[in-house]
């Protein structure tokens, strides 16, 4: 073993590459937000001491009178600080590996963490191209984001407890996508998941969002099952679990489509839907939203959810060679992205929407990585983390306005219905543009972040329902379609949420509406940069055809297929199998027409809907939500979710705690142990029978010994 | 003649038996228990154990049976005329269970014992002693010799059995 | 002369006599200073074990070291004989470690009667020291017992309301399974005796007997049945819910964390090696890991509705008990392996779980989980470790409980998938019954009045949870140095389990005849 | 010294210490009755008990004495084997400790003290008598002298009806059983021919003997032996006569009584009957099944301690008696072994039982116990560690005692008996360890007299000579065993050897 | 006469032996216990004749042990009649259980 503080030191590891480029600190990266964690920890349980004695006393530790207490200024330069070095440190690598022209991942390990018999697991992490994109989304956007908490939750007297957790996130999100084998990665994978248990519950006082990190732990640990299931079955086939060793040989060693792939894939699958919220267990993300905005913003818009699609990624070659998951994968991508965005349409809390909207384009993404466009699922993972970062980061300012003018107005409304809302645009114009940027970039229109990467996943899906050999070609077809669909959809309801939230009448009342006020710096200068990055953030992928298109400017636009040259190595061993086995891929939709033909349509119609949406529904007067009437008809079943949660409590959760229960009332107390007791008791009841004989009468003892005397001679005489 | 005289003492012995068990009074009991005892003397003359019969009246139905009636008397049980024999179903299955335990001897001594008494040398054992030291004497000499330590411990017996009965008969003081 | 000084030489006889010193020492003593000398000898014997770890070569092979031995019953060949393995190195190191960990723990818990208390879990440390480094069966077996009697007292003395029946319960039930195998030991040593003319305990020379499959099959039923109750395996396990509830803290501690490893280190020490050919006989397999997977789930989900939060981690041992169980009877070595990290971890985690349900129940006089709520907002300090602590428990990466379970799974996927992917479902139901438990004690609103006036740890549960809560990181994050240590004995186990032949037709067959003639020679 | 016993003065060496006894007993009648004593203060029944305990050591002396005499051949009708020397170190441990127990309360209950304890002296010749026996006269004799001394001491508590009443059970059951011993011996005799153990081994060994009448002989005497030893169903008068009579005189009777006869046992069995062991082992095996299960699940419900301890006692009787069934070497040497602890343990606690119940016949019943330990703590250990021997609890002689019993089980392929055993063991736990809880575990109830307790010096002799090689036992018992084991080689010289041989 | 004597014996020990598990009074029981005695001492006879003296020498035995237990047992009848004014063992069961 090497001692810890080798980390730092990067000292050649115990199977590390020898490649041509030495990443700079690569371990401190990772350290970083860890080394945060510890001192924003310290100071939280220091904090949680105080604030612990002044509630037995009755009343809440003043943790601001008088100036603050240290234990609440020190974690406002700790917690982003950590994160602003480890995104600079990054940034490094990421510039060193622009020019290194990398082909092979660079490996370092650091000690062996499981070693037994034929196992041997190294604590190593893996810089590849892939990494290096996810490093820079989680600890770009992740800096963003604890600049924004900074001014969101500097009031909260768990604040530094807050960025304890917040970096421990980073810290597990960074080991989730670092890591050089499976294990680690289920380090940060189940960390991470820890972190989002921690956060949702951050104000665990309140039953409702303690319940709702419970039900995110829970519901994601069945995801777990088939992680841990399909690193088995890897270890099973390659005797060793690190990508490296797997990817090198997976070719060589499964059969293309084979049951064995296929298995290992669809555990990975499963790994991959409880982590981003797909059908059928994306139950537990909109639930949520009971943390603290910048945490939806962080965790469960930007980077943890999205951990699915990375595993996908980093798994292409396995699932390339399995197209029966694949195929899965799309399909359980595009009607998670439907089922989600039929959701989104009728929801009324703000944040509620932009819940199912992130599931729904977690459901893009997978649809992108099921049809074998990586790079595209790679691509709308980091458009996504921008635009819908951005969206929350907004929605959180904008909460935090109508909690403050609800406050004032001794209403105790809720702070997060749209109804209660309007009209913010007079009074918020930073949030207001930036979000309208946001709501462009996700509804695909030209020339938004979202767009581009849209755009080519949907093509990408037209394109594998025509290749040459493709399995399920009209399954691909219904996905394409139902895609596109759902990219309308998009577009109405995020311009519904921006119509009820920013135009029209404000709600809030003559007392509110003065209190509210646009977000301090530190919250609206993270929005203006996710805002810039939702604007121009596309055009780092953009395809050639487009590119030479008119919607590219006839190759104007900057840096055409960056991120997918940039991620070949990566993927190409996925695409090669692809090329080897699905042959060409189709060059026109499946209803015919070209990729720039779609986008135009796709454009327009977006563009149109989010028209007609904003003019239809500016019109209409919107009651708050205490006077509106209840949903009917569909939009009661929209506004129920489907009732999924309900179908869920009725058929698992209820069945399962009352088989609990009867295992224990009747299985365990009467059956076992009551056959334990019975032994004991039935031992006892017959010795007191037993003892009856015992009459004290000499006749009676004489009369047994006979009897005894009788049964001898018997046996004995015969 | 001896077979017939066996046979007599034999039912009167038997007879005396069942008397001692189902007779009401003690002193009734007593008196059938002195008749066997009596009877049994008669077969130990045929088989050959006259000295042995001489002490079966003296010691056994003179001096022990007197002392059971002495002790009758002194609890005044003699004109206790209750029936101490108990109940119906005790009495069947005791007569059941006792009946076995006769029955399985009865077949194990009667008729596994066939050959026995020639095997054993028909009474040419006891014939011989007799013959050379007496009836007193054959009992006497093995006493003495090879059974002296038998005979020293039937001495701290009677000790023993002396002391007990002194201790717990004797007036509490 | 100078090597009779040398650390090796003494170490073992003095981890096992110390504690019995203390004991009379403790009796002794005036009562008040009763918990201070328990402390004091248990850290001695703590600190002079943890050079065990550095005594303990595993270059040397997976075989016994520092190994001495006395002849003791020499009639019977039973010898004082000791030794350390791979496999015994841990659970000598968790006792020594856990049992001040419960001392310092009981010193508010225990009110009345301290003198005898302290000297009861001295003695108690003198068993289970005992049971782990003797390498002659009959001293095993005298170690085994022995651990009972203080048990017995330490629940039915102080335990809680039914404590009587449970330490009835608990004494009856282990005694029942451990004098069947008293039984086989016996059996074995005959045969040893009628074949081979050995008369010793030694494990090493209990290991030549050959036994016929048929014997094996029995004998390992006697011994299974003895270690399965103590581990104790579904169904066997309903003592261990009352035990628990009932006992005191420190008792709990102590059970959970060391006299449950009894059963399943008998598992690795016995019945793998001693009877391999049922050992590995595929119905033994498959009714094994039946058990143990049926425990991981059952444990699970009766652990979730439980209403008293120590009956709820009690059955929680349970579950994680059948992943030993499972791990043991894959029979590779990432099972194997895992299962004695389990082990390892499970007493550290499970330990801890109890010493913070009984610190809690020192605060508020119950254990129902309904009557608290919101605890972390007054003791958050409590909280966390509790917080960490479950978490291990439930088997988070990165922690001690992680590793265990994981190489555990591992290797039952390896030889068996199907039950692999039910025991894996485990660690969903991990979560189903921890979670719930941590939010309804810890988090949700402070509403009763009473939990206002909760306190956080005091500095004295600090210095106990911590040395905890840091070896259940440490072990987690870099468990190599307990693996490697731990290998080389766990190979030597699975080689014996695999190489085993049943007895060679000859061999049997010069046994029967020579039975015959003696039948012969009698009629 | 080698006797051949052609002269009848040899008997007196070899019967040495049962000489001594006898007269010391005689002595002890004739102080007893002098008037300075049958009237003279209380003291002086302190010294005839410290003058009986001289009479004990001194036949130990001899008894010691005696190994360094040998005898030649095995004629004569009083061995002088090891087994024989081995069973009077059992029997004087027995007495002595028995006469260290009692001393108090003869005193307390006024009892007559030379009767008293001269009538144990001649119950402890009879069974020393017994355990050397080698003529089945020999036997009878001493277990009629044994038999009435105890019937006496059983009713000797004048005072009492429930030891009259004790007394009379055991007297008509005693009797009674006498029958069918007597008539065990007579088929016996008639079917090989003599009453000499070796010439009736001999007889049976050759296949001389008559089968029909030998089986019946042999079945009979079974029943004999089992009645004294309580072995079910012969037991029943046990718990009564138990509870009845004097508890110190209960303490002798579980234990010098049942050693000396199962000491006989061994002896009739093991060497006279060997050879016809296919026919009677299964006899035995089915008594003492019957008499582990039924002694023990009884036992679990009784609320008298000593009636408990009566229970106990038959248990114990169903252990050794797979000692007898497993009829080798090592169960003839465990037999011994266990004898010896059975001997020290039982005492002990039986020496407690009669400390808390203040020398009388009170405060009997368990709940009395409450809180007991905590109130003597030193009294409370003991009867702790007594009861965890008796239940064969590892740390103690109980337990070696028990798995030397086992070991002979199992070189006799008696598996199934060796699980019995172990089973109903599990159900002794129960009761012994009920005691225990009461004593530890509940409080004493709320008013109870805190009468002091005064242990005065024998009781303390007896209790820490127990305690101590109870655990000396439990810890060190290897010299012991080994003792034992070369105490029964000479039993084997007599007989076609013990086998090792059962199904 | 051996056969003939056995069985004979036989009879009167079961004789015996039924009237103490019949008789409530417990100085019959004894004399049945006695009729037990003879029939044993028959029994030693018979076979005395056949095998040889110490039969004889037995039974003298158990004639001075049947006078030892007599004195003992009445002696005990006696103490306990003191207690209980009845010799009927139906009265004794203060012990049971």
């Amino acid at each position: 073993m090497r001692p810890f503080g080798l980390l730092l030191l990067q000292a050649p590891g115990l199977e590390d590459s020898q490649a041509a480029w030495e990443p700079v600190l690569p371990g401190l990266i990772i350290l970083l937000p860890l080394l945060g964690f510890a001192i924003n920890g310290a100071l939280a349980l220091a904090a949680a001491r105080k604030s612990a004695d002044a509630v037995r006393a009755g009343r809440e530790f003043d943790f601001f009178g008088n100036g603050r207490a240290v234990t609440h200024t020190l974690p406002t330069w700790v917690g982003p600080g950590v994160l602003l070095l480890a995104f600079l440190l990054t940034v490094v690598n990421f510039v060193g590996m622009l020019g290194a022209e990398l082909h092979e991942p660079v490996i370092r390990s650091y000690w062996s963490w499981i070693t037994t018999g034929d196992l041997n697991i190294a604590a190593a992490i893996q810089l590849d191209q892939l990494s290096m994109v996810m490093m820079m989304i989680i600890t770009g956007v992740g800096f963003l984001i604890h600049v924004f908490s900074v001014g969101y939750m500097q009031n909260d007297p768990g604040y530094p407890r807050y960025f304890a957790y917040l970096n421990l996130f980073i810290f597990f999100m960074l080991v989730l996508v670092m890591g050089a084998s499976y294990p680690i990665m289920f380090i940060g994978w189940e960390g991470v998941g820890l972190c989002s248990y921690l956060l949702i519950g951050f104000w665990f006082s309140d039953e409702e969002k303690a319940s709702a990190g419970k039900k995110a732990f829970i519901v994601n640990r069945i995801g777990d099952l088939g992680f841990l299931l399909a690193i088995f079955l890897l270890y099973l086939v390659f005797q060793r679990v690190d990508y490296a060793g797997i990817f090198g040989d997976a070719e060589s060693v499964f059969v293309y489509g084979g049951p064995v792939i296929t298995t290992v894939t669809l555990f990975f699958l499963l790994a991959a839907v409880g982590k981003s919220a797909q059908i059928p267990l994306h139950i537990w993300l909109p639930d949520a939203m009971a943390g603290p905005t910048p945490v939806s913003a962080l965790i469960h818009a930007a980077t943890m959810v999205t951990a699915g699609v990375y595993l996908v990624v980093r798994s292409s070659v396995l699932f390339a060679l399995a197209p029966l998951s694949s195929a899965v994968v799309a399909g359980i991508g595009v009607l998670t992205a439907l089922f989600a965005a039929t959701v989104a349409l009728r929801q009324q809390d703000i944040k509620k929407v932009l819940a199912y909207s992130t599931v729904s384009q977690l459901g893009f993404m997978f649809l992108g990585v099921g049809v074998g466009a990586y790079t595209a699922g790679i691509f709308h993972l980091m458009t996504h983390a921008f635009f819908k970062a951005l969206l929350f980061l907004g929605a959180g300012a904008v909460i935090h306005s109508i909690q403050h003018a609800l406050h004032h107005s001794n209403k105790d409304w809720d702070a997060q219905d749209m109804r209660n809302m309007g009209g913010l645009r007079a009074y918020m114009p930073i949030t207001w543009i930036a979000m309208w940027l946001a709501t462009l970039a996700i509804a695909g229109i030209w020339p938004f972040a979202g767009f581009f990467s849209k755009d080519e996943i949907i093509w990408m899906t037209g394109a594998m329902a025509g290749a040459e050999n493709a399995p399920y070609a009209g399954l691909y077809t219904v996905y394409w379609v139902l895609a596109l669909a759902t990219a309308m959809l998009t577009a109405f309801y995020m311009t519904r949420l921006m119509v009820m939230t920013f135009h029209g009448r404000n709600r809030t009342g003559a007392t509110g509406a003065e209190h509210l006020h646009e977000a301090p710096k530190t919250m609206w200068i993270p929005l203006a940069i996710l805002a810039t990055l939702s604007v121009f953030g596309g055009w780092i992928n953009v395809t050639t055809d487009l590119r030479e298109s008119v919607l590219g400017g006839f190759g104007a636009l900057p840096m055409g297929e960056w991120l997918h040259h940039w991620l070949e190595p990566v993927t190409e061993a996925a695409h090669r199998v692809q090329e080897a086995h699905l042959g060409e891929l189709a060059h026109a939709a499946p209803l015919g027409g070209g990729e720039v033909a779609w986008g135009l349509i796709s454009t327009v119609a977006a563009l149109a809907v989010v028209l007609v949406t904003a003019r239809l529904l500016g019109r209409k007067e919107v009651p708050v939500a205490v006077e509106d009437a209840e949903p009917t008809g569909l939009s009661r079943i929209l506004f129920n979710k489907w009732y999924v949660d309900e179908f869920y409590h009725r058929w698992v959760v209820d069945p399962v705690l009352t088989t609990s229960r009867v295992l224990w009332r009747i299985v365990d107390t009467r059956i076992i142990d009551g056959a334990v007791n019975l032994v004991g008791n039935a031992a006892r009841a017959i010795g007191w029978l037993g003892s009856l004989l015992q009459t004290g009468q000499v006749n009676t003892y004489a009369f047994f010994f006979t009897l005894g005397v009788l049964v001898i001679l018997a046996m004995i005489g015969f | 003649m001896p077979e017939i005289l066996f046979f007599i003492f034999a039912a009167v012995a038997v007879g005396g038996a069942v008397g001692v068990v189902v007779s009401r009074s003690p002193v009734a009991s007593l008196l059938f228990m002195v008749a066997t005892l009596a009877s049994t003397a008669g077969i130990f003359v045929l088989l050959e154990a006259h000295f042995l019969a001489a002490i079966q009246i003296l010691v056994y139905a003179g001096a022990i049976m007197v002392l059971f009636l002495f002790v009758i008397m002194l609890l005044n049980l003699g004109h206790d005329y209750q029936r101490d024999i108990r109940g119906n179903v005790a009495m069947i299955i005791g007569f059941a269970v006792t009946g076995g335990i006769g029955g399985l001897l009865a077949r194990q001594l009667g008729g596994g014992t066939a050959g026995l008494e020639t095997n054993l040398g028909a009474g040419d054992a006891i014939d011989a002693a007799l013959r050379e030291y007496g009836a007193v004497g054959a009992i006497a000499r093995p006493l003495f010799t090879d059974y002296v330590v038998a005979f020293e411990l039937t001495g701290l017996l009677l000790l023993v059995a002396i002391v007990g009965a002194i201790a717990l008969a004797k007036k509490a003081s | 002369m100078l090597s009779a000084l040398a650390y090796e030489s003494w170490i073992l006889h003095a981890l096992i006599w110390l504690p019995l010193l203390g004991t009379f020492h403790v009796l002794w003593a005036a009562e008040d200073r009763a918990k201070w000398l328990a402390l004091r000898w248990s850290l001695v014997v703590f600190v002079l074990s943890v050079g065990l770890w550095w005594a303990y070569d595993p270059a040397l092979g997976g075989g016994y070291q520092l190994t001495s031995s006395l002849p003791w019953i020499a009639v019977w060949g039973v010898n004082y004989a000791l030794g350390l393995d791979g496999i015994s190195l841990f659970m000598v190191l968790l006792s020594t470690f856990t049992t001040p960990l419960a001392i310092l723990g009981s010193f508010n818990y225990i009110k009345k009667r301290q003198k005898a208390f302290y000297a009861l879990m001295l003695l108690l440390e003198v068993g289970v020291v005992g049971v782990f480094s003797a390498v002659d069966l009959f001293l095993f077996y005298v170690f085994f017992e022995l651990t009972l009697v203080p048990m017995y007292f330490i629940i039915g003395i102080w335990g809680g309301e039914r404590r009587v029946y449970a330490a009835i319960k608990f004494f009856l039930y282990t005694a029942f399974g451990s004098l069947l195998m008293l039984v086989g030991i016996l059996y074995i040593y005959a045969r040893g005796k009628a074949l081979l003319g050995v008369t010793s305990f030694a494990f090493v020379d209990l290991l030549q007997i050959p036994l016929t499959p048929q014997e094996q099959m029995w004998l390992f039923g006697a011994f299974a049945l003895a270690f399965a109750i103590k581990v104790p395996i579904f169904p066997f396990h309903t003592w261990l819910p009352d035990a628990h509830v009932e006992a005191p803290t420190p008792g709990s501690v102590v059970l959970a964390a060391v006299l449950l490893k009894m059963g399943t280190y008998g598992f690795v020490r016995f019945l793998l090696p001693f009877f391999p050919l049922a050992a590995r006989h595929p119905n033994v397999v498959t009714l094994m890991l039946t058990l143990g997977v049926i425990g991981i789930i059952y444990a699970a989900w009766v652990a979730a509705v439980q209403p008293d939060a120590k009956k709820l981690v009690a059955y929680t041992s349970v579950a994680h008990m059948g992943f030993v169980v499972i791990g043991i009877f894959a029979l590779n070595v990432n099972g194997l392996q895992g299962g004695l990290l389990v082990m390892i971890s499970h007493g550290i985690s499970t330990g801890a779980l109890f010493l913070l349900i009984g610190m809690l129940y020192e605060r508020r006089h119950t254990r129902l989980i309904k009557e608290f709520g919101g605890i972390g907002r007054v003791a958050p300090w409590l909280a966390t470790a509790f917080v960490i602590t479950a978490l291990v428990s439930i088997g988070l990466p990165g922690t001690s409980g992680f590793v265990g379970e994981f190489l555990t799974l591992l290797g039952v996927f390896e030889n068996h998938p199907g039950v692999g992917i039910l025991a894996t479902s485990g660690v969903i139901f991990a979560a189903y019954y921890m979670l719930p438990m941590v939010q309804s004690v810890f988090f949700n609103a402070l509403e009763k009045p009473e939990n206002r006036e909760v306190r956080d740890l005091s500095r004295r549960e600090v210095v106990i949870l911590a040395p905890m809560i840091a070896l259940m990181i440490v072990i987690g994050v870099h468990p190599t140095p307990l693996l490697r240590r731990m290998e080389p004995s766990v190979q030597m186990v699975l080689e014996r389990v695999y190489a085993a032949a049943p007895p060679s037709a000859a061999l049997i067959e010069s046994v029967q005849e020579e039975t015959v003639e003696t039948v012969e020679r009698v009629e | 010294m080698e006797l051949d016993f052609s002269h009848q003065a040899h008997f007196i060496v070899a019967l040495a210490p049962e000489i001594i006894l006898s007269v010391w007993g005689m002595v002890i009648l004739m102080i007893g009755v002098s008037p300075r004593h049958s009237h003279g203060p209380e003291g002086s029944a302190a010294h005839l008990g410290w003058l009986s305990l001289a009479g004990i050591l001194a036949a130990a002396l001899s008894n010691g004495w005696l190994y360094s005499v040998t005898e030649v051949g095995t004629h004569s009708m009083v061995a002088l084997d090891g087994f024989a020397l081995f069973s009077n170190w059992i029997l004087l441990a027995g007495a002595g400790l028995g006469i260290l127990i009692s001393q108090d309360y003869v005193r307390r209950q006024r009892l007559q003290a030379a009767e008293f304890y001269a009538l144990l002296i001649f119950s402890t010749v009879g069974l020393m008598i017994m355990a050397a026996a080698r003529d089945l006269i020999i036997i009878f004799l001493g277990l009629e002298i044994l038999s009435i001394a105890v019937y006496v001491l059983a009713a000797f508590n004048r005072r009492d009806p429930k030891s009259a009443e004790a007394g009379l059970k055991y007297f008509l059951l005693g009797a009674f059983s006498t029958g069918f011993f007597l008539y065990g011996i007579a088929l016996v005799y008639g079917a090989t021919g003599s009453m000499h153990i070796s010439v009736i081994a001999d007889s049976v060994a050759s296949g001389n003997a008559h089968g029909a009448l030998l089986v019946f002989g042999i079945a009979l005497l079974a029943v004999g032996f089992s009645f004294k030893v309580s072995v079910v169903p012969f037991h029943m008068w046990t718990p009564d006569v138990y509870e009845g009579a004097p508890t110190p005189v209960t303490a002798f009777m579980s234990v010098a009584v049942k050693a000396g006869v199962f000491l006989a046992f061994l002896r009739v069995f093991s060497v006279a009957f060997v050879g016809a062991y296919e026919r009677w082992w299964a006899i035995l095996w089915w008594l003492a099944v019957i008499t582990m299960v039924v002694a023990n699940l009884i036992a679990t419900v009784q609320v008298n301690v000593k009636r408990m301890l009566a229970y106990s006692g038959i248990a114990h009787a169903g252990y050794l008696m797979v000692a007898i069934v497993a009829a080798n070497e090592t169960a003839a040497a465990g037999l011994l072994f266990y004898l010896l602890i059975y001997t020290l343990m039982n005492i002990g606690a039986f020496g407690v039982v009669i400390l808390v119940s203040g020398q009388s016949e009170e405060r009997l019943e368990i709940q009395e116990y409450a809180g007991f330990g905590w109130k003597h703590p030193w009294l409370g250990v003991l009867f702790t560690v007594f009861l965890l021997s008796l239940a064969g609890f590892p740390g103690t002689g109980g337990f070696i005692g028990k798995v030397f019993l086992l070991q002979g089980a199992m070189e006799a392929d008696l598996v199934y008996l060796s699980v019995i055993l172990v089973l109903t063991t599990v159900a002794s736990y129960w009761y012994y360890l009920r005691v225990a809880w009461y004593m530890w575990m509940r409080d004493a109830p709320d008013g109870a007299t805190d009468e002091p307790i005064d242990v005065s010096l024998p009781m303390r002799l007896a209790l820490i000579t127990g305690v101590v090689l109870v655990l000396y036992f439990g810890v060190f018992p290897g010299a012991t065993m080994e003792w034992a084991r070369s105490s029964v080689s000479g039993l084997s010289a007599v007989g076609p050897g013990l086998t090792g041989l059962a199904p | 006469m051996l056969a003939e004597s056995l069985v004979l014996a036989g009879l009167i020990f079961v004789i015996g032996t039924l009237g103490v598990i019949v008789r409530r009074n417990a100085v019959i029981m004894f004399l049945c216990i006695e009729l037990q005695l003879n029939a044993v001492n028959l029994t030693f006879v018979a076979f005395s004749r056949y095998v040889g003296i110490e039969g004889q020498v037995f039974v003298f035995f158990v004639m001075a042990v049947a006078a030892a237990e007599a004195a003992v047992g009445l002696a005990i009848i006696i103490s306990i009649f003191r207690h209980y004014e009845t010799v009927n063992v139906d009265s004794f069961t203060r012990l049971k259980w």
